[in-house]
């Protein structure tokens, strides 16, 4: 069963954080909702969060790499309510969050 | 002696500069301080003149350095171009320069005692006598100096003189034309006097007279040539040039009758006794030079011959007191440069004397004669011999010497001159005409002076106005009257020895002939060289031809004006052609005037200035200038068609292209920029773990 | 590790990827939003097997207590009261979604595997042991001793975004 | 030696070593002995805690309770129990059936999860977590997603404004509850409940409650918070209110409505339970130190005093809960917010405050061990 | 005392006055011409002080100041000064110190003009002392920038035209200068620049030729005649003249005075420094055409000046004809010639310097320098009535300039005609360059006749005489014209053993 020592080395965690990360990216780039791209963002955070704490384990075995993971969740969460009240305002401003609405920066 | 001769100049000199700068704050204007000044200098000059009576002879020389110039030190006349030059100045004392001080000083002392009185009310009245003073400086500077760079100097200053005086009047605009054209006609004979100084430098390698007179004596240069023709024949031309400006004779006599418009004292003092005198003793210190330079001589007799008999002519028929004056001048000038000409050396020299004395009478005469009537035109005059007998008297007697009639001093000088023409003539057969001429000017002059005398002293008033108003002259001015009317009897010449120096010949002239003798030795001059019995011959048959001729003028004189037995207008009448050429004096002034100034001089320097203006200026300075903006614009043109449309707007445009193509990228959709990033981001990942 | 925990590693593993992918996929938003929470509670599993016990402890209650519930109200704001359809059309991404994953994830895999092998360095039974022990203390004394810059940085951060957030949503007075 | 569920299922593993159980790998026996632990202990609390409430409520208000099934109603949560399951399983029109059926499993298991990590005796845990505060408190917030999307999924406006209300109000006192747990990381240096408690003994600095002012404030914000997180009574607002019918549970029914009032029982019992093992010094006897007691007691008698003690103080608890429900007015939703992030985060960040300074300056000896000092001239201290 | 750079101090407290004037205020005029007075009166005295010290005896350069300046081309900073610059430096200081009083009328930019003053002057001082002819360029262009202002903002009716052609016209012949100097200092041996140097060795430039634009020319004639050109616009000599007229027009009475009392003796200084040391073979083989030029410049100034109806163009043309005369003497060689020339270079900067003045006093009286309007009408006329001493004074600076004896026009017009005189081959010039002296006496009179003499014009019935600052500036000249008019010694023996040698070296015999 290679798949179960498989998931004692670090290969399930990247594993997992390489698919995240996709996925991540993959809904911030389809994504027409403002949320949608917010969720996206938060994947692809955690898929960093989880590479620090695998490396934080396996490589250093120092607490280093859940420090990063910390400030990261922590600057997450920051990210996440400004990004909804900007949503907020946005949708106040146009009545939909439709991403694509928000292009007034356009050329 | 010499040292006292430099106290002679510096006295009126000082004079000049006290006068000009504070003369009119001084007490009397200062008139006071010239004729001190000139007073002074004629009690220095008196002295010399004692000793050259006393002793026969006299001859001293100062010299110091005025111009050092470094070189290469060659002998004098080296032909080296660098050699060292040093041009010493000095003063040169032998008899000449005695008796022509004493002449001076006398004459200047009377005029400027006269003056006084003549120029009484005027308004620039110091600067008048600041001129005088400055005039009398030159004057005697010339005399004094030992070489020919100081008398050229002294002779410009005299001729600075005469132009301030002459145009003392400016308001009238008469008087500026007048000092102008003097000053330019004398001006013409300086340059030539200059250039023959530069020929002495060239030949001599000096102006020192002395040297000079050593440098003919051994006959130095007499190979070398100027200018194609040998170099003293140059040399002598140039200062016959400067004598012919300088004493007015023709072809530059225009100036002199012109010159009365100045005041009746400065046309006696300037243009009778001294500085015409100038160009004459000129011709006598340079004697030797011209003596040396064989063809010279000729050409001044006969310019002197021609001067004498024109000028006579044009007096005969002036009605301008002055003018005749002025014409007589001319003409007797004439006679010393006759006299120079033909190589009678002393008597040349003793006319230059006697003609002083008894010119300056004259003019003296007639100011006081202007004075008191306040016209110069004698056809206003008539019968002031009772209003004013003291002029009236010593006019006439100054009137018999300039006749030359015997016993005074004209006929002493001029018989002699007249003799030695003769002789001359008959030693040199085609040069005959010239005593000729000689004889006819004498009887001329009679015949004028006399004609003076009747209109202005005889007869009746012609204007009663002017007549009632005459009035003789104030003592100031009768004085030189008398004194130099006294000048002019023939026994002042006899000199100290009195009468028994009278020679066979009744010529009071022993002492004279003998001190000039002593200068022709120390000069080296020969003179007229006839045999004894020609000259003894000619100088009889002079004398008796100048008494026929004299009584001759005199007479016709009296019969035309004092009893108007032949009426002059029917004379005018009849040779009309004649007198309107004498009235119009030959047209000289109109030829140098109207032709050669107006039409030749002036538009030739109008054209020049054009020339200047427009070809030098405009073609070849701004044609460049037009040259460029040619090529400027041609230039602009090109750098704008090509280098700015092509170069710059076509990269401009390439840009602003490539700015649109890259803004259609700035959708403004996040997402898009996204997709972006991380198409590099999977670029960037694959070349990282390739 | 005995094999339970394996598994129990492995369902966790499986759980988060899966509810990613609904995350990524689903076109209803409030599903995605769902399944974040749970892929977030999976992910808090896997760290307690890395060993970061506090870790998960935060992450469930940051992630799971704070950010869902903040995406839920966010979406139910925006969407439902306006009848807002809450369907997501990305259907149309699916056909390049797909190749993007199959195309960057091999690489991602390729470029963390060797990360890992490079990254080899500790020795297995440290390892064990740092993922046994408890690591809440260590985490206090790092936050205080070389993390202390950060930690205050984040608190002005934090401080900062919570005035920002209430400042934004707030509707104009 | 802390008794988790990794000890419990290895001593499940040696009890059926020799039975066809062995095959079964030993993550399997840990999950069982954990569902076990939970549902032994949880559910059958969940319902008596319904009948009881039922019957102190009635008392309160001078009625009798539940008294039709069984002597005194005590089956009557059985009764309950059974009506429920037997119900249709309805889903409002519209609704979201997925979401639906999952709210409610969110909530049980966010409650149930957090007895885990309880100490009922010195040791007994289920799994003495090292986190373990930290753990209760992580998991206690997936309530709240539960509530929002069983409300949403019922597609009625009133259950999704009550259940706006209830996850704010579940969000934001989660604040005030997690200050005030800190006071007590503080003096007992550990986040692990079981080593908490220990500490609390007679010997020691007595009951977290007594050790300083501080704590004793503390104690008050932590079981108000406490209410509040579990939307009892005084903060009531979310379910009952007058204008929400029953709030964000109106469309559930039958065994989902079972499920939530379940799930809510049992985080009021889970909240109680960490306020006594916090502050009231969980299974300590007061006044008595067992295991120096004179003669060695039998090590599952001293467990079962302890756990006496525990559940009583609990009980205790949970009485004032049920009591607070029927004498206290509703708050406004204004109110309670103000009551909350006005009232009750300053207060607690002022007792860590004091808590802290007093640390420092008693070098952590709680009030009676400084006086008690005083009096034996400086005593050891802790 | 001797170690003390007075060159250099003199040269370049002007410069520092320049610095300071700029710094004084703006509203008190009095208070910059008063600083420009000490800024120039500072160099006069330590040219008082150089004229007592200077030794005569010798030909060698004195007052030596020599530093190495750019060695990489050994350009060395190489001043120093002996009989020929001598007179041109006591001049420079003379006239710099009385224009500042002369332009004690300009109103408009008073400290940007003594400014620029001050710097001209700067510039004019290192011309004549600069023996490294680097420096020498320097200084030359130096001093044309100061004139193009003075001229072009301070001037008259059409200024810019005039300063715009002086500055481009004098560039042009410095851009040739420039050339020569080049080459100068690329054929020379040892590579250098410094003037006695290549005087010493300049055999190297003989039977040598470059090549320009194809044809073969003899180095040292070509370089002789860039020179030449350059310096001959300076001069200015007859076909390089035009700017003259137009420059002195337009140029304000102060720097009219400047620029013809030493900017025009710069050329023929040049010519001295330069052209005769360095290439003598070539200056004999160009003595007549300098002789033809040199009499050309006399007739020519004269007839031009004689038809001006301007006050300033018919002096400035007079200028033109005088310094033919200073053309003239250089040519002829000789002792008298040469000396002669050079002491008319001074003499005439103080006569034209008077000249100057005393049209800028009318100027200032009257607004225009008309003697015939033109319209034709009259300009001045008979105003010696009204302004006597003003009358005197021009009668000395007229008579000083036609060259009357008594007064220093004389001497040096007199030495130059007995110098060429003396020298066979330019005889016949002589005659033709007398006419000169006789056409510069007829348009100077004709003008003091115009001007001043014949009935009052009565616009001008109420000119004010001359006030004690004008008669002040003209007080030093007119003792300057009448003492070496007289006695001519003080300054010819400054320049005679210089002039000596430069003859020598000419090899003429």
């Amino acid at each position: 069963m290679n798949l179960l020592d498989f998931s004692n080395s670090i290969e399930g965690y990247l594993l997992v954080s390489s698919i995240l990360l996709t996925l991540g990216i993959f809904s911030v780039l389809t994504r027409k909702n403002a949320i949608g791209i917010l969720l996206g963002v938060e994947l692809i955070l955690n898929a960093a969060g989880i590479n620090f704490v695998a490396f934080s384990k396996f490589h250093s075995a120092a607490i280093d790499g859940q420090m990063v993971t910390l400030f990261i969740i922590l600057i997450a969460a920051a990210e996440a309510a400004v990004a909804l009240a900007i949503i907020l305002r946005f949708y106040r401003l146009k009545q939909t969050i439709d991403a694509d609405e928000a292009s007034l920066l356009r050329n | 002696m010499a040292q006292s001769c430099l106290w002679i100049v510096a006295l009126p000199l000082t004079a000049f500069v006290i006068q000009a700068l504070v003369g009119k704050r001084l007490p009397r204007q200062g008139d006071w301080v010239s004729v001190l000044a000139i007073l002074g200098s004629f009690a220095l000059a008196t002295p010399i003149f004692l000793k050259l009576l006393a002793t026969g002879a006299v001859h001293e020389t100062l010299q110091f350095n005025w111009m050092v110039m470094p070189g290469v030190d060659a002998v004098s006349n080296s032909p080296i171009l660098n050699k060292a030059v040093t041009l010493t100045v000095g003063v040169l004392v032998n008899n000449l320069t005695a008796i022509m001080l004493f002449m001076v000083t006398l004459c200047a002392s009377l005029i400027h005692i006269f003056s006084t009185g003549y120029m009484h009310g005027e308004s620039r009245y110091h600067l008048f006598f600041a001129y005088i003073s400055l005039f009398s400086a030159g004057m005697l500077g010339l005399v004094i100096s030992d070489n020919l760079l100081t008398l050229f100097m002294c002779w410009e200053v005299m001729g600075l003189c005469s132009y301030l005086l002459i145009g003392f009047y400016y308001q009238k605009l008469s008087a500026n034309n007048a000092s102008l054209k003097a000053f330019m006609t004398t001006r013409v004979g300086d340059v030539m006097f200059f250039l023959g100084i530069c020929g002495l430098y060239y030949v001599f390698g000096t102006s020192n007279l002395s040297q000079i007179y050593e440098g003919i004596k051994t006959g130095v240069g007499s190979d070398v040539t100027l200018l194609g023709i040998p170099a003293l024949a140059f040399i002598g031309f140039m200062l016959m040039m400067g004598t012919i400006g300088k004493s007015a004779q023709f072809p530059l006599q225009v100036w002199l009758p012109d010159a009365m418009e100045g005041p009746t004292p400065v046309s006696a003092l300037i243009h009778a006794a001294t500085m015409v005198a100038a160009g004459v003793f000129l011709l006598v210190r340079t004697y030797p030079v011209l003596e040396a330079a064989k063809v010279v001589l000729p050409v001044i007799a006969t310019v002197g011959a021609l001067t004498a008999f024109l000028a006579a002519c044009i007096a005969l028929v002036q009605v301008d007191i002055k003018k005749v004056l002025a014409y007589s001048t001319i003409s007797q000038l004439g006679f010393m440069v006759l006299g120079m000409g033909v190589g009678s050396f002393a008597p040349g020299f003793m006319h230059v004397i006697t003609h002083a004395c008894f010119k300056a009478c004259l003019f003296l005469a007639s100011g006081s004669v202007i004075h008191s009537v306040h016209t110069q035109d004698m056809r206003e005059m008539g019968g002031l011999r009772s209003k004013m007998p003291i002029t009236f008297l010593t006019m006439f007697i100054a009137t018999l010497a300039i006749a030359g009639v015997p016993g005074f001093s004209g006929f002493v000088s001029k018989d002699r001159i007249l003799g030695d023409a003769l002789a001359y003539g008959m030693t040199h057969p085609s040069q005959m005409w010239i005593p000729v001429l000689g004889f006819i000017t004498a009887g001329l002059t009679a015949f004028y002076m006399f004609r003076l005398i009747f209109m202005t002293f005889f007869g009746h008033a012609r204007d009663e106005h002017k007549h009632h108003h005459a009035h003789e002259s104030p003592i100031t001015m009768t004085f030189p009257l008398m004194v130099l009317a006294a000048l002019s009897f023939a026994i002042v010449f006899a000199g100290p020895t009195g009468i028994h120096s009278v020679d066979a010949n009744l010529l009071p002239i022993h002492w004279f002939d003998h001190a000039l003798d002593h200068v022709k030795t120390e000069m080296g001059v020969q003179g007229l060289h006839a045999s004894e019995e020609v000259e003894h011959h000619a100088h009889s048959l002079a004398m008796i031809v100048s008494l026929v001729v004299a009584g001759l003028g005199i007479f016709l004189s009296a019969l035309t004006y004092l009893k108007k037995v032949i009426s002059a207008a029917a004379f005018e009448k009849a040779l009309k052609p004649v007198h309107t050429l004498l009235w119009n004096k030959y047209y000289f002034d109109d030829l140098y005037i109207k032709v050669v100034i107006q039409k030749l001089f002036l538009p030739l320097t109008v054209l020049m200035a054009k020339f200047d203006d427009k070809v030098v200026d405009h073609i070849f300075v701004d044609g460049w200038a037009k040259v460029a903006m040619v090529l400027k614009s041609v230039i602009a043109k090109f750098d704008d068609v090509v280098v700015d449309k092509l170069a710059v707007d076509g990269s401009g445009t390439v840009v602003s292209a490539g700015g649109w193509v890259l803004r259609q990228f700035q959708t403004g959709k996040v997402q898009q920029y996204l997709i972006l990033t991380f198409i590099v981001f999977g670029m960037l990942l694959f070349y990282m773990t390739r | 590790m005995t094999n339970g925990m394996k598994w129990i590693l492995l369902i966790a593993e499986l759980l988060t990827v899966g509810s990613a992918l609904i995350v990524a996929i689903n076109p209803n938003i409030l599903y995605s939003a769902v399944f974040l929470l749970f892929s977030f509670l999976g992910i808090a599993v896997m760290y307690l097997f890395a060993g970061a016990d506090f870790l998960a402890g935060v992450q469930v209650v940051v992630y799971v207590g704070g950010v869902t519930i903040l995406i839920l109200f966010a979406i139910m704001l925006t969407q439902w009261l306006y009848r807002l359809k809450l369907k997501d059309i990305g259907s149309k991404f699916v056909v390049p979604g797909v190749v993007l994953a199959l195309g960057l994830v091999p690489f991602l895999h390729r470029g963390l595997t060797q990360l890992g092998k490079m990254v080899q360095a500790a020795p297995p039974e440290k390892m064990a042991e740092f993922a046994a022990s408890p690591k809440t203390a260590m985490i206090g004394k790092a936050l205080l001793t070389n993390y202390v810059l950060p930690f205050e940085a984040v608190t002005i951060l934090l401080l900062g975004a919570l005035v920002g957030a209430v400042w934004l949503a707030r509707p104009k007075a | 030696m802390p008794v988790n569920s990794a000890l419990f299922a290895q001593s499940l593993t040696q009890w059926t070593q020799g039975t066809w159980f062995a095959s079964v790998p030993i993550w399997v026996w840990a999950l069982v002995s954990a569902l076990i632990i939970i549902y032994m202990l949880a559910l059958p609390f969940g319902g008596i805690a319904t009948y009881v409430e039922r019957k102190i409520a009635a008392d309160l208000q001078d009625r009798i309770g539940p008294n039709r099934v069984g002597p005194l109603g005590i089956f009557q949560f059985a009764a309950d129990a059974i009506k429920m399951i037997s119900k249709e399983d309805y889903v409002p029109p519209g609704g979201d059936r997925f979401l639906f059926n999952i709210a409610p499993v969110l909530v049980v298991v966010g409650s149930c999860a957090g007895f885990v990590a309880l100490p009922l005796g010195q040791y007994l845990v289920a799994g003495d977590i090292n986190i373990g505060v930290f753990y209760i408190m992580a998991i206690t917030t997936i309530i709240a997603p539960g509530i929002l999307l069983g409300s949403w999924a019922s597609e009625n406006k009133w259950s999704l404004l009550g259940g706006l209300r209830s996850a704010a109000q579940i969000v934001s006192y989660e604040i005030p509850v997690a200050l005030s747990i800190v006071p007590i990381i503080l003096i007992s240096g550990s986040l692990q409940i079981g080593e908490i408690v220990k500490q609390q003994g007679w010997h020691d600095h007595f009951w977290n409650v007594f050790h300083n002012p501080f704590t004793f404030i503390s104690f008050f914000i932590l079981f108000v918070g406490g209410l509040a997180e579990t939307n009892r009574i005084p903060f009531d607002l979310p379910e009952a209110e007058s204008e929400l019918v029953s709030g964000f549970n109106t469309e559930f029914s039958g065994m989902r409505f079972g499920l939530y009032a379940l799930g809510e029982f049992v985080d009021v019992f889970v909240m109680c339970a960490l306020v006594t093992s916090l502050y009231l010094g969980g299974w300590q006897i007061p006044f008595l130190e067992l295991d120096k007691f004179w003669v060695t007691l039998p090590s599952g008698l001293i467990a079962l005093i302890h756990v006496s003690f525990f559940l009583g103080k609990t009980f205790l608890l949970v009485f004032v809960v049920m009591w607070l429900r029927w004498t206290l007015p509703r708050l406004r939703v204004d109110q309670l917010m103000g009551l909350c992030w006005k009232g009750m985060v300053p207060v607690a960040l002022f007792n860590i405050l004091g808590t802290a300074i007093w640390m420092w300056a008693f070098k952590g000896q709680s009030m009676l061990q400084v006086v008690s000092g005083l009096f034996s001239g400086g005593g050891g201290s802790h | 005392m001797a170690q003390l750079p007075i060159l250099s101090l003199m040269t370049f407290i002007p410069l520092l006055g320049m610095f300071v004037i700029l710094a004084l205020p703006k509203g008190k005029p009095n208070m910059v011409r008063w600083a420009s007075v000490i800024f120039t009166g500072i160099p006069l005295l330590l040219g008082i002080w150089l004229y007592f010290n200077f030794d005569r005896t010798t030909a060698a350069v004195q007052f030596v100041e020599r530093v190495s300046w750019i060695k990489a081309f050994n350009i060395e900073y190489y001043m120093g000064i002996d009989g020929l610059s001598v007179p041109m430096v006591l001049l420079t200081v003379l006239l710099s110190f009385l224009c500042v009083f002369a332009s004690w009328g300009i109103e408009k930019g008073v400290k940007g003009y003594y400014a620029m003053f001050l710097f001209l002057e700067a510039g004019m001082m290192g011309v004549f002392c600069a023996l490294d002819f680097f420096l020498f360029f320097i200084f030359w262009e130096v001093m044309l920038l100061p004139m193009y202002f003075l001229i072009g903002i301070w001037g008259g009716k059409d200024k810019v035209y005039a300063a715009i052609k002086f500055f481009l016209y004098t560039l042009a012949g410095s851009v040739l200068m420039l050339l020569a100097m080049l080459a100068m200092y690329y054929y020379s041996e040892p590579h250098t620049f410094d003037l006695l140097a290549l005087a010493q060795n300049h055999t190297q430039f003989l039977n040598k030729t470059v090549t320009l634009f194809g044809a073969q020319y003899a180095l040292d004639k070509i370089l002789w005649i860039g020179l030449f050109i350059g310096f001959a616009i300076k001069v200015p000599i007859w076909p390089f003249h035009t700017w003259l007229p137009w420059a002195h027009v337009e140029a304000p009475t102060a720097v009219s005075v400047i620029l013809a009392g030493v900017l025009l003796k710069m050329g023929t200084y040049g010519l001295l420094r330069m052209n005769y040391p360095i290439f003598p073979e070539a200056t004999l083989w160009a003595s007549t055409a300098m002789m033809i030029l040199g009499v050309i410049n006399i007739i020519y100034g004269a007839f031009c000046a004689m038809a001006q109806k301007d006050l300033k163009k018919l002096v400035a043309y007079s200028s033109v004809s005088h310094m033919g005369y200073v053309i003239m003497g250089m040519a002829s060689f000789t002792t008298a010639g040469v000396n002669g020339a050079v002491m008319q270079m001074f003499n005439h900067g103080t006569s034209t310097a008077m000249l100057f003045l005393l049209v800028g006093v009318a100027y200032d009286r009257v607004h225009h320098r008309w003697i015939i309007k033109p319209d034709g009408s009259k300009g001045f006329g008979g105003i010696a009535s009204v302004v006597p001493v003003y009358t005197g004074m021009m009668a000395i600076a007229l008579f000083a300039s036609l060259g009357l004896p008594g007064l220093s026009g004389f001497i040096s017009e007199a030495l130059v005609f007995l110098g060429t005189f003396s020298n066979p081959k330019y005889q016949s010039y002589v005659v033709v360059g007398s006419l000169g002296i006789l056409l510069g006496a007829a348009y100077l009179l004709w003008m003091f006749m115009r001007v001043f003499l014949g009935p009052l014009n009565e616009e001008h019935k109420d000119m004010t005489d001359m006030n004690w600052r004008e008669k002040l500036t003209l007080l030093p000249l007119c003792v300057l014209v009448i003492v070496l008019g007289v006695y001519p010694m003080p300054v010819l023996n400054l320049m005679g053993p210089t002039l000596a040698k430069l003859l020598s070296a000419l090899g003429v015999a």
